[in-house]
């Protein structure tokens, strides 16, 4: 043994460090102020910071062949089986009564998936091939599950960059859509003050929900079974009241264990040789362009549904179309609260909200069936 | 990588480009159109479905209409009291509200409102409906 | 794009529907329906209904390729690691005491296994080949996730109506064993009263039974091993008294997740086309004659034993002996109970009932090593 | 899949059935054989087991009989108030029994039977042993 | 069917039954005594008591092909997946405030090391080759994650007899550990008491520390950065605050599992073929040999600080050096407080513990980078 | 599987040994240094990282300092009973602390030194400092 032939070997780590990265472990470092600092999407960014962080550590070899994070990826995210699970534990938590109660809101979660075209509109016309710029577009469902399901379908190569902007504006929503809000609503509109008499909602409607819009969007958008059937299921498990330990188990070690593993990964995937580059660049831009037409046809849609209820309808529930469950349902109705303090809006919201996350599912499945077979 | 400069270099690939844009386009039209369709039918299924149980569950409808029906308004001074425990409720959801995919169960919402409701309720004073 | 060309490409959902779809997916609603209104096994008729409607969902694509139901499939069910792992939940539920009190309750749990042998020489009888017809008459161990488990090593093609028989009627057992006591036993004969005066087993004993159980059984019939160790070690964990952490994550988490696992997968193996046949008919008729088979075999040695000790003995404890723990215990106390509201025999069926558990698990290594030496 | 049809058709295969059959009975008794020998082992065992271990917790063990043999019957009328509550009890059990392989934890059971155990025992008024 | 040529089939596990398998078997029998009544690491020693069971149960077929126990080791083991993930568990239970607040006592957490170097010299001049030389010696880590990472990558064939040392001893630690106390310090020493005056860390420090740690050490050393991070990971989970769901997950399910799948599956690598030969034997000396090293250094390093310090420093909280968090820590201060019941060094004790921690895989690490070089 | 007998028989493969032999000294010469480098390395990481957040935190560190540094002794009899509660809680927590790798949460022992401590300041009497 040669000692001194050793220590350059010993020392591998710091002489393959690159520049790049060192600005992604800076990004990482950003991620995991934002999380614990800001408190914003700690649960995924956390993960996701810290994943990036090991990708760019040179010669870990956490990300490749038999590492860790290469195991999880295989075992979860090819397979798609985390962000499944998310959904599941996801479904769990939703209440639907407030659409059932006022199934008219649905129509504001389909205004709210413009984003999605648009984004895949602008994306070709910079260049991006189809199914990239399907897979970029989808951040415009601005749900994550979602999301990362179509783009490992479609383009895995950018699944970081993808999961990363749909994630990171998710938590920014509070700062991107207020000005949008206020920009493309009256303040007359924003005062409209709307009825809540809803129809109870008896625990068998609640029951059979789930199962029939399993069956429905399933035979209609096929593409948008495994996502749809999850976030169903969960629910079912919940609403069904005699599952008590599946529901249980869904709320909190599935979707933890689910989560946590889901962000480490996605992180893990943002190492420097593959993630700086102009691509990335650009999808961080359409992303955020994503979540702005997103808002902005979900307010149009609101005001014009304001219009036709004859003033009846606040456009600014529109907003809580896009999905983002469930902050951009709380985030209307505190901008109507702040506007007017005696001003409840928060039910319809969560009705529109809740149609926002069914629609952005089936936009995405439609989506994945469009560019599937043109691809 | 770079997609953007790729495909505008040459005229043909412009048409290309062109060509690409209009299926984009298509796909954009057919697509908001499919998602509309889809969710106008879930609006229909909806409907059909609370109102077929609704039948069923006659008595606790009316019971529940005739509740929310004569929940009226309060005065100006109360709505102001009324208003300011909604809000810090609201506040109070909103901060804990930022780590989706993790959400507080949902019944969280139905009470705040029903919170809200229940508040204006208590201060009513028997005035008339507002429509 | 030809977008008219598109279309019915964007109906294949509908246009793959067939009518066995259409029935398959009525037999999940019944499941479903089950499961929540009648409350019938629902931690396992709930997924596995739920399960068998995304099977039906045409070109979904969740059962097969790297389809998330195919996946779990992969993880759980051919490498038996889910029936494996309910195991050591159920293990660390099941108390042996009232066993370890009254060792000679043993015996009911072998005579409450002759609806295996039973049934299996009635699908001999009626033309199935002997790996499937003893895979069919495993249903008559009636016991999860031992049905499954040889079923998987014999005829993994049946598995599908063997668990849903297995779990179909073990939440009808209500239904079918109290007729069949009435027949077979006489008042007098229900009537008897059973004295309790157990040794009291020390905590030394719990905790050297499921170890010498799992040595013994394991040395005699090592195709049984696999199950009855799993049932020993999660017996182990909990009676130790020392590793709660892992006795109760036994008891929740590891078995909450591999039961909503292993129901979605059970149930998605129920695909029209290899579902609806006639072979799965028989099964279903097969199924249940071997729950009463089970119950017959189980109330006359009972009767027997009422009269080799002088009717010390209520025949009723025998039908506890078919396994299907803890309800055909409780069923058979119920029943001592109606007929004289001052008669407990909770205790002795309890007794009985575990032993039939054992009871099942040993038939079931014993029928899987006979039979993988002839074939 | 047909099983049913496919073996009778022939005669030839009907004596293989038959041959199938003479296996199958064979299998049945060997094996119900095997499960009687492993199942009569067993309570040797537990015997044994219980025996041994017993040696060594006789206090507890002798207390522990004492007890239960001193376990006397009650009268008529309180033997029907007892029974009501133990039949509540199963009754109650009976419902939330039916989770399988989710089972409660069984000291459940225990706990009811010594339940009606001590409502005995509470109701007890000298009487002799039955027998 | 001949019944009669069936017979010797059906004994097949009792004629395959070794005298190797008894002996093991007896062994298994002591871990599971160690475990329920004295107590000992019953977590560990549990699992792998029974583990070891089921791998000399002959034919069961638990450990080959496509067994459980194979099953599991392939996910788990070959992966480095159950260790990594007990990592995160641990680090979301480590409190490194003792240790940032005295950065000093990380020198003991250095000094405490020594063992596994001077085992890999002992088992190198008792002829082992290298590699398992450098397996054998990480023993000494006194940590079982890091000694089954290091195992499983440079000598798979002796993770058995490793683990079981590392684990076994690791429960003998308040025997092994006294005698030498006493024998190395001075009852003078033993007296010292130590200021305990400690700057306040801040939450921030507390969150920092954990990503500049994984930083650090994974350019240093990559091959540490999977062990390191998972720590670190965990660490950050739990200081941050702001996770508290994947913090307790890492605490309960996500540990609890890992732990028990572990230990079975190292368990079932101890059948009596590969586990009964004087390798085993040798291994099994060296291990304690490793314990023995590991406190002697420790202890004179602590010689040497207290000398250093002009006697402000206890020597004994120098053993708690060596890993074996937390058991090392609490172990120092009891026998000094035993010496004196007014002398107490607890946080000291605690701070050379985690620094032990850090050590133990940062020299897991080292280990890894020189031999994998060499070989 | 037998190391040991193996390299010894020919004086050759002894030679091997010893060069094997030299190997793994220098192995152990590196091995500790640096681990003894990397570990200096993170003390001064250490040090640099809590002197730049108490800087920031002066506030409540100075408050700390003062505390702590007030933190006298006790006189003979009442430490008597102080350490025999903190003996009695480090015997509690060692029988605890058994379960390695799942101890209990770290803040156990942070308040048990917390408790002595507590225990010695609720007995001062305004003794000078030991130093
Ligand atoms: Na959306
Ligand atoms: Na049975
Ligand atoms: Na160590």
């Amino acid at each position: 043994m040669d000692l001194v032939s050793l220590l350059p070997e010993l020392l591998k780590g710091i002489l393959h460090f690159t520049w790049g990265n060192a600005l992604m472990i800076a990004a990482a470092l950003v991620l995991i102020y934002l999380a614990i600092y800001k408190e914003i999407e700690p649960v995924l960014l956390l993960p996701i910071g810290f994943g990036c962080l090991l990708a760019n550590i040179p010669l870990a070899g956490m990300t490749a062949g038999e590492g860790m994070m290469a195991v999880l990826y295989n075992a979860g995210i090819s397979t798609e089986l985390f962000p499944l699970l998310i959904f599941v534990g996801v479904g769990a938590m939703i209440d639907f009564s407030p659409l059932l109660a006022q199934p008219r809101m649905a129509l504001l979660g389909a205004a709210g998936q413009f984003g999605i075209f648009g984004t895949l509109l602008l994306a070709i016309l910079i260049g991006f091939p189809l199914n990239e710029a399907a897979s970029i577009g989808v951040i415009g469902a601005i749900d994550g599950p979602t999301s990362i399901f179509v783009a490992t379908k479609l383009a895995p190569e950018l699944l970081a960059p993808i999961a990363v902007a749909a994630y990171s504006y998710m938590s920014l929503i509070p700062i991107i859509q207020p000005p949008l809000m206020k920009l493309l609503t009256t303040k007359k509109e924003r005062l409209i003050r709307m009825e809540y008499t809803p129809k109870p909602i008896s625990k068998k409607t609640l029951a059979f929900f789930p199962v029939l819009l399993t069956l429905v969007v399933g035979l209609l958008v096929p593409e948008a079974t495994p996502l749809i059937s999850m976030l169903m299921l969960g629910n079912l498990l919940k609403v069904s009241g005699v599952v008590d330990r599946l529901s249980k188990s869904a709320q909190n070690e599935i979707i933890n264990v689910a989560t946590l593993f889901l962000g480490l990964t996605i992180g893990a995937t943002m190492s420097a040789a593959s993630f700086l580059n102009l691509a990335t660049i650009k999808i961080l831009g359409l992303g955020l362009l994503a979540f702005v037409l997103d808002t902005v046809a979900g307010l149009l849609f609101g005001k014009l549904m304001a219009v036709l209820s004859r003033y009846k309808i606040n456009p600014l529930i529109g907003a809580a179309g896009i999905s983002a469950f469930p902050m951009a349902g709380r985030l209307a109705a505190k901008v109507a609260n702040d506007e007017d303090p005696d001003n409840f809006i928060l039910m319809h919201a969560m009705g529109a909200n809740t149609a926002g996350q069914l629609g952005s599912v089936i936009a995405g499945g439609i989506l994945l069936a469009i560019v599937s077979k043109l691809i | 990588m770079d997609h953007g400069l790729s495909s505008i270099v040459y005229g043909q690939m412009d048409i290309n480009m062109s060509d690409t844009f209009i299926q984009a386009l298509q796909i954009t039209a057919l697509g908001m159109g499919l998602v509309f369709g889809a969710i106008i039918l879930l609006w229909g299924m909806m409907s059909l479905l609370t109102a077929i149980t609704a039948d069923k569950d006659s008595f606790h409808a009316s019971r529940g209409r005739a509740s929310a029906a004569s929940a009226p308004v309060m005065d100006g001074e109360l709505k102001a009291q009324a208003a300011a425990v909604a809000v810090a409720i609201a506040l109070a959801e909103q901060q804990t509200s930022l780590a989706h995919p993790l959400p507080d169960p949902p019944t969280a919402f139905v009470s705040a409102w029903q919170l809200g409701m229940r508040t204006r309720q208590m201060y009513q004073k028997g005035d008339s409906f507002r429509r």
